[in-house]
């Protein structure tokens, strides 16, 4: 059996106006266009915990087939996604996870595990495997990035980055201008620091600016996770030297057609169910119901003008 | 006054002007002539504001023609009334109160350099020299926040002065006034109108009239009604034509022999206020609080109601202390007080008379916590016909009153409240004398129930007729204690300007 | 005089409201046909419940002619110290007693610094607004708190047997009865009305101006507090963030239902009315997948609606009332 | 709000009939003069930051922070025209929003864009927002505080609704415009002199014009301006375009300075501003404050910001102690100013 026709699977971002969420929303979109169904996203424009529920609720009054959401608060929906599941509609969560009991699958970037190891390695190459760095997240409650400093914090117990240390993590609330006063900060507050590892594209671009119009640049190190678009003037002014992401697009896009075949009942969401996602060809479902789109893309100087988004 | 110029400065005819429903102004008339000062009288909401301020182009009037110098003219805005020569003191003071007495009389008109920038030291020399030429001690700097009310009037006389206006308008400037502020204003009305200035001069007291003014036109229910010369009239025929009636006993002062003692002041002290007050009420009694405009009256009986603060002192009322610093326990142990300004202290202009009336005696209209609407509104009806209140309905905001019939709303709250100590701060101050009459009638029938009655009045002829004895206030401190039979103008004069009463000792 | 009230046709904006409200309703059954379903009535209402809360103490705040806007600060704070009790090991009825308290104590410290120094309380509750905010941070860090006892989440997310009314919605209708009747009929409503109109005229007849403030403040904390813990329940979810920037949303619900931003008018009628106006709207729209973004302007056209309505309204009357005057006028001459 | 602040009988300001005297204590002087007291307290934070991390005296420092106050700055000059004029300007957060993502879009339309034009353009921007929010409070006869929230969440929603998820970013900006953030004339930032340049304008015209002492007339007591022949309306009209070109103004220079720009640039930064100003005295009645003192205000809160970060207090700390220093700088402002006029009051009674 394939996928059914004109199903109904509605995008519910963190925030509509996010311009990463924005990218990923597109490649769902498209993949839904490519399958017949009916696609739409809806959303709130701000990030609160709560925000995302009357949206899941009207959903739910719409009878939509699937919802695919980038959670807020890894919690608050839970209820609200369950009573979703309970009138069958399905639940495929990407970028950012709920709890497992609220949804069937987890689209994930990137196992955040290697995700956050990634981070380290790729900092420690940047630094030459010593020195002391500052991370400049995004909110402190936001899940993905709390997640990946933990796992970044993990990976720093290796005996081979004993002489790196991690001195701060700093808040940038996904706010341009905050993140840009906390990176001046931190440079102040810690003369010998030599990088800022913002795993946040928001922040990755302030830190960037900032240090690029100061002396510092071309000495220190700003790396993290960035859209090539946003960062390529400061790769090829030599500010940053290299950074790492998906493709958002791509995840949307497989997003998509998870949910489809869920709802049309190709798949089960079991551990091992394998499906069709279209140009990215077959994806099996891992453990605890976890798709990987792939491993992130380091870019750089040599590869950056390869990537359009 | 035969030798009258044909041609009168400004005249204004046939003018009328409703706000809402209300008919304030219908055919006003008046002719203002060049070296006059000319009263213009009426009962409260007769429209003499509302006139004024049709002058200042303040309010467009709906029908009427305004002549000034033989040509006609509209005013759009106050500014144009300005640019035609009128000077307006209005009733209510209109001062800024963060901005410096220089910058007060000249804005919008500050002297300017070549580019366009103030010249404040022209400006503050400029209105150094008028207060110097005043006689009072103020700096032009100096911020107008916290000025006494008397040098804000000051200062609004300067600002009409600096306009060398050839018409100027005062609005009850005497209202908050005492004696010597008064006689200084008079000097300079005087001055002007020898310098060929026509003055409109509005006030409620008539004596004042007679001192100053050369022509009266007398308003009723928004029209002008009567015009003539000062001369010819005397104090009753124009209190007939104000009210439309004779008033027989103006001062109905009730014989009552004085009972226990309601209120006790001991040694209040304020610093920088008032000092060492000490004085007795008895029951039945009305206590006169005599003196200048500052001399603290009004912060003594603030503090004896407990809205000022002090620094030590007692206050004994029926024989009982009273706790001092919260007018509930104030109210609680039988006092009220009726304060001077009802628009500000007194009432909630926004709200009905109903809700104002009702405001001191809530707890008392409650029943199972919840407060009757009905109660309330029998309430306000009950104190309004006892006080001949006019007004239309209970419901109607209190700020549409007139200023006597807001006087009454005022006392009808307070006797609401059956206290056994009234405090009464300037009881008719703006107020016409018909209702004068009426409030001086119920504080007499209120003595004679055995009310302690403390009134604050910087009327003289109030004092005289109504008090049983004078205290006389100077700088913070009792000065005189005056019986009645002993009271003159004189002696209570004196004691305000600071001189020791012969024949009185300190109170108590 | 006292002639008894005459049949008073003059515009209210509380009867301007009804209709607004009769109006949304057929907009959103015309609009989608679920509008009306149990299902989705329930989650409009519980969509509210939180500012509805707080809007009730802030409806009586600006009656007194001031304002409370660290009220989502307070709540979020609430929120905050619910998680970290409970992760203290307290049982959670304990959990809910304290949390309200720490919300009395945060208006009491609104009222304190206001009252007392007589300082403005926009300015002073801008700074609260950052300071109880910044507290929530400092309670829970970036941690959230998600495991509270099912017995009492489900209170959060369950509704009245099998009926469309949300379980703390009832929270929202007792306290609602409660605050009409204290604002309209009690002794303490009268004062506020009077301290919204004229302070100084209040303090000078008796109403303890300073007190009643502070226990005005002191409600909207208690209030707050509750929302706090609402909320919390209804998404299983502690955090520091929570319910950041709702104080606007709870400001422009009263002002909409017809409060004077200066005090000394308006009624709890027609907050209510305000807040089921909004609701409905926001659901309606949703609904019909009108964007989040439009709903920010809705929600500013209607503010804006609640002043000039009114004004165009009443000048229409000016005029009219005018025109027969100034014949009046001409024909008494 | 307006009208009925305990002020009006608070003890203290009553007597001050006496000419001063000559010679004052110097606590007297310095607590008369708020802005002086402001910049006591703002020079202390500088130097014990200082001495606790010298890193933070470098002039490289002191240029960050410049740059960073400038924008907020801006708007505060512009909150202190409204605010003197007893109204409050909350919707600057979202024209500085919406102009600074226009302003980007037009250099994206037109590369070759001159400089000047783009900041034409944004004060353009600027000022058809104060035109709305003026408009709605003189002819409408709203109430600023109502128009605003309410353009506020209008603003805001067409921003959203425009720009979506769209964004800016530093590379789609010519250089000779981000030279204005980046660029340095005698040491000073483009930016900041820009800036100070504004700043010193608006405060001058406040002091020396009779249009801005009408702010202030205006203020202090409605009725009084209206007869003293001020044109209310129009000054009040003028006010709310002067902070909104002043919001447009800010939004270039964010543009400039930030690069990247989004629907939701700005939100929220109403209440600092507001905060900014009160804390720099300017009074929310209105009729008190000035420019300087704004600016010291803007300044005062940015050192702390950034000051918290280099002592290395932990970031859930700064909200929390934001928020405590603004609610302590109006306690101390007004308890200095009462502890003062106390003293004066003793000086009259023993002299
Ligand atoms: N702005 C206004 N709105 C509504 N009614 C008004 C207004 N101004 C005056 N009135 C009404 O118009 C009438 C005339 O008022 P006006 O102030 O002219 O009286 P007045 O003669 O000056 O009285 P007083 O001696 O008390 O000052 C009164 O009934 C008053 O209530
Ligand atoms: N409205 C006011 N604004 C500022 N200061 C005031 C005001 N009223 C009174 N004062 C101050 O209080 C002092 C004494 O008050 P006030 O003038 O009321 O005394 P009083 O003897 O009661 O006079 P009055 O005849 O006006 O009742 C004055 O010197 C003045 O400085
Ligand atoms: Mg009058
Ligand atoms: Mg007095």
């Amino acid at each position: 059996a394939g996928i059914k026709k004109d199903l109904k699977i509605a995008f519910l971002p963190k925030q509509i106006n996010n311009p990463y969420e924005v990218i990923a929303d597109n490649g769902g979109l498209e993949a839904i266009k490519e399958m017949g169904g009916v696609g739409k996203v809806v959303g709130p424009s701000d990030a609160g915990a709560s925000s995302q529920v009357s949206y899941i609720n009207t959903l739910i009054t719409q009878k939509q087939n699937a919802i695919v959401i980038a959670a807020n608060d890894a919690n608050a929906v839970v209820p609200y996604l369950k009573k979703a599941q309970a009138q069958g509609i399905k639940v495929v969560t990407f970028d950012s996870d709920t709890a497992p009991e609220g949804r069937t699958l987890f689209i994930n970037q990137a196992d955040s595990e290697s995700i956050g190891r990634g981070q380290i390695q790729l900092l420690s190459k940047l630094i030459g495997g010593e020195g002391e760095f500052a991370v400049l997240s995004a909110t402190p409650n936001a899940t993905n990035q709390n997640t990946w400093i933990k796992w970044m914090e993990e990976e720093l117990k290796k005996p081979e980055y004993a002489k790196i240390k991690l001195v701060k993590v700093a808040y940038g609330n996904d706010d341009d201008q905050k993140s840009f006063v906390e990176t001046q900060g931190l440079l102040q507050a810690y003369p010998n620091l030599k990088a800022i590892v913002a795993p946040t594209t928001v922040g990755i671009s302030a830190a960037a600016r900032y240090i690029s119009t100061s002396p510092k640049k071309g000495t220190f190190v700003v790396t993290g996770l960035g859209t090539p678009n946003q960062m390529r003037a400061f790769v090829k002014n030599g500010t940053v030297k290299a950074f790492q992401l998906w493709d958002p697009g791509a995840l949307g896009y497989l997003a998509a057609y998870a949910a489809a075949n869920l709802a049309s009942g190709t798949i089960t969401g079991k551990e091992g169910d394998t499906f069709e996602a279209g140009k990215l060809g077959k994806r099996t479902v891992g453990k605890s119901g976890e798709v990987i789109l792939g491993p992130p893309t380091t870019f750089d100087a040599s590869n950056i003008d390869n990537f359009n988004f | 006054m035969s030798d009258q110029p044909l041609s009168p400065r400004l005249e204004l005819r046939g003018a009328s002007k409703a706000f809402g429903e209300v008919q304030a102004l219908l055919n006003g008339c008046l002719a203002l002539y060049p070296g006059e000062v000319h009263a213009l009288l009426g009962e409260n909401g007769a429209g003499k504001s509302t006139l004024v301020k049709i002058l200042a182009g303040v309010h467009k009037p709906d029908t009427g023609t305004l002549v000034i110098d033989g040509v006609q003219r509209h005013f759009a805005r106050p500014s144009d009334a300005l640019e035609a020569g009128i000077a307006v003191i209005y009733q209510e003071p209109t001062l800024f109160a963060d901005l410096s007495i220089a910058e007060n009389i000249y804005m919008g008109r500050q002297p300017l350099d070549r580019l366009g920038r103030i010249r404040y030291d022209e400006m503050n020399r400029w209105t150094q020299e008028m207060l110097v030429s005043l006689g009072v001690s103020l700096k032009a700097t100096q911020r107008v926040q916290g000025l006494s009310i008397a040098d804000q009037q000051v200062v609004e006389i300067a600002k009409a002065l600096s306009l060398n206006a050839n018409v100027l308008i005062m609005d009850e400037p005497t209202a908050a006034l005492s004696r010597p502020e008064v006689e200084r204003l008079f000097a300079i009305a005087e001055r002007l109108r020898t310098a060929n200035v026509a003055i409109l001069f509005i006030t409620h007291r008539l004596e004042e009239v007679f001192r100053l003014t050369q022509r009266i036109t007398i308003m009723r229910d928004g029209a002008a009604v009567y015009f003539a010369q000062t001369c010819e009239m005397d104090h009753d025929s124009i209190v007939a034509r104000m009210v439309g009636r004779d008033l027989s006993t103006y001062y109905p002062k009730a014989d009552v022999t004085p009972g226990e003692i309601g209120l006790s002041v001991r040694r209040l002290s304020r610093t920088g206020v008032f000092r060492d007050i000490s004085f007795d009420v008895r029951q039945g009694e009305i206590v006169a609080l005599s003196g200048l405009v500052g001399a603290g009256r009004s912060e003594v009986a603030r503090a004896i109601f407990g809205v000022d603060p002090v620094d030590s002192g007692e206050v004994h009322v029926m024989g009982h202390k009273l706790k001092l610093g919260k007018p509930a326990t104030a109210v609680r142990a039988g006092v009220a007080l009726v304060p001077e300004d009802r628009r500000q202290q007194g009432l909630a202009l926004d709200m009905p008379i109903a809700r104002n009336t009702s405001l001191t005696v809530l707890n008392k209209l409650v029943r199972f916590g919840l407060i009757s609407g009905k109660a309330e509104r029998e309430l306000a009806s009950q104190w309004g016909s006892k006080l001949k209140l006019k007004a239309h309905t209970v419901d109607a905001p209190a700020g549409t009153l007139s200023g006597g019939n807001q006087q009454k709303v005022v006392l009808g709250k307070w006797l609401a409240t059956h206290p056994r100590v009234l405090i009464i701060d300037e009881p008719t101050r703006g107020i016409d004398v018909g209702a004068k009459a009426e409030v001086y009638q119920t504080l007499a029938d209120l003595v004679k129930e055995g009310m302690a009655v403390l009134m604050i009045s910087s009327e003289l002829p109030e004092v005289l007729g109504m008090a049983d004895r004078v205290l006389v206030m100077h700088e913070g401190r009792i000065t005189a204690d005056i019986p009645r039979v002993e009271a003159n103008e004189e002696r209570i004069m004196a004691a305000a300007l600071g001189q020791t009463d012969p024949a009185s000792r300190k109170a108590a | 005089m006292a002639t008894p009230p005459k049949l008073n046709l003059r515009f209210t904006w509380e009867a301007m409201l009804c209709v607004v409200l009769v109006m949304s309703l057929g907009l959103g059954r015309g609009l989608s046909a679920e509008f009306l379903g149990t299902a989705n009535i329930s989650n409009l209402l519980a969509d509210f419940t939180e500012i509805a809360l707080m809007a009730l103490p802030m409806t009586l705040i600006i009656v007194a002619a001031e304002i409370d806007l660290s009220v989502a600060s307070v709540m979020g704070m609430s929120s905050a110290l619910m998680g970290v009790l409970w992760h203290m090991g307290l049982p959670m009825p304990l959990v809910v007693v304290l949390v309200l308290a720490a919300g009395v104590l945060a208006g009491l410290f609104n009222g304190l610094v206001i009252v007392r120094l007589g300082l403005p309380s926009l300015a002073i509750t801008i700074g609260t607004l950052a300071m109880f905010r910044g507290f929530s941070y400092l309670l829970l860090g970036d941690q959230a708190i998600a495991d509270f006892p099912a017995n009492w989440t489900t209170f959060g997310i369950s509704t009245v047997g099998e009926s469309f009314l949300p379980q703390p919605f009832i929270l929202v209708i007792i306290a609602a009865i409660g605050f009409t009747v204290l604002l309209q009929s009690t002794a303490f409503g009268r004062s506020l009305y009077a301290i919204g109109s004229n302070q100084t005229a209040a303090h000078f007849s008796g109403v303890d101006v300073a007190r009643t403030k502070i226990k005005l403040f002191v409600l909207s904390g208690f209030m707050s507090a509750l929302a706090g813990i609402i909320y919390t329940l209804r998404f299983s979810s502690a955090r520091g963030d929570n319910g950041e920037g709702f104080e606007l949303s709870v400001v422009a619900a009263v002002l909409f239902g017809g409060v004077s931003i200066f005090g000394g008018k308006g009624s709890l009628v027609g907050v209510l009315l305000s807040l089921l106006i909004i609701g409905v709207l926001k659901n309606a729209l949703t609904l019909y997948d009108v964007s989040s973004e439009v709903l920010t302007i809705v929600t500013g056209l209607l503010l804006l609606s609640s002043v000039l309505v009114p004004n165009i309204a009443e000048r229409l009357r000016a005029a009219r009332i005018k025109r027969v005057m100034a014949a009046k006028a001409v024909a008494a001459r | 709000m307006s009208t009925t602040f305990m002020s009006q009988h608070s003890p203290g300001i009553a007597v001050t009939t006496q000419p001063a005297p000559e010679r004052q204590h110097w606590f007297l002087v310095l607590a008369r003069n708020r802005e002086s007291t402001l910049l006591v307290v703002l020079l202390l934070l500088i130097v014990g930051t200082g001495l606790a991390e010298p890193a933070f005296l470098s002039w490289h420092n002191a240029r960050d922070v410049l740059l960073n106050v400038a924008i907020t700055a801006i708007l505060t000059a512009g909150m202190t025209v409204v605010m003197l004029m007893r109204h409050i300007d909350l919707s600057v957060s979202s024209t500085l929003g919406v102009t600074a993502y226009a302003v980007g879009s037009l250099f994206m339309a037109i590369p070759g864009l001159p400089v000047p034009l783009a900041i034409v353009a944004g004060v353009l921007i600027g000022l058809a927002a104060g035109c709305v929010n003026g408009a709605l409070v003189t002819f409408g006869r709203v109430p600023s505080l109502v128009a605003t929230l309410s353009t506020l969440y209008i603003f805001r929603g067409i921003d959203y609704a425009w720009v979506h998820g769209g964004q800016i970013n530093a590379t789609s900006l010519p250089d000779g415009f981000s030279h204005i953030a980046t660029g340095n004339v005698l040491g000073l930032p483009i930016l900041v002199i820009i800036a100070a340049v504004v700043l010193a304008g608006v405060g001058y015209y406040l002091k020396f014009f009779r249009g801005g002492r009408e702010f202030y007339a205006i203020g202090s007591n409605p009725e009084a301006a209206t007869l003293a022949g001020i044109r209310v309306h129009r000054r009040v009209f003028t006010g709310f375009l002067l902070s909104g070109a002043l919001a447009g103004l800010a939004g270039v220079l964010w543009l400039a300075r930030f690069g990247t720009v989004d629907a939701s640039t700005g939100k929220g930064i109403e209440l600092q501003v507001v905060a900014a100003a009160v804390v720099g005295s300017v009074a929310i009645t209105g009729g008190v404050g000035n420019v300087w003192g704004a600016t010291l205000g803007a300044l005062l809160l940015g050192v702390i910001n950034i000051s918290l970060v280099v002592l290395r207090v932990s970031s859930f700390w700064q909200l929390a102690i934001q928020g405590g220093l603004i609610v302590l700088a109006i306690v101390s402002d007004t308890l200095l100013s009462r502890r003062m006029a106390r003293w004066s009051m003793k000086k009259r009674e023993l002299g």
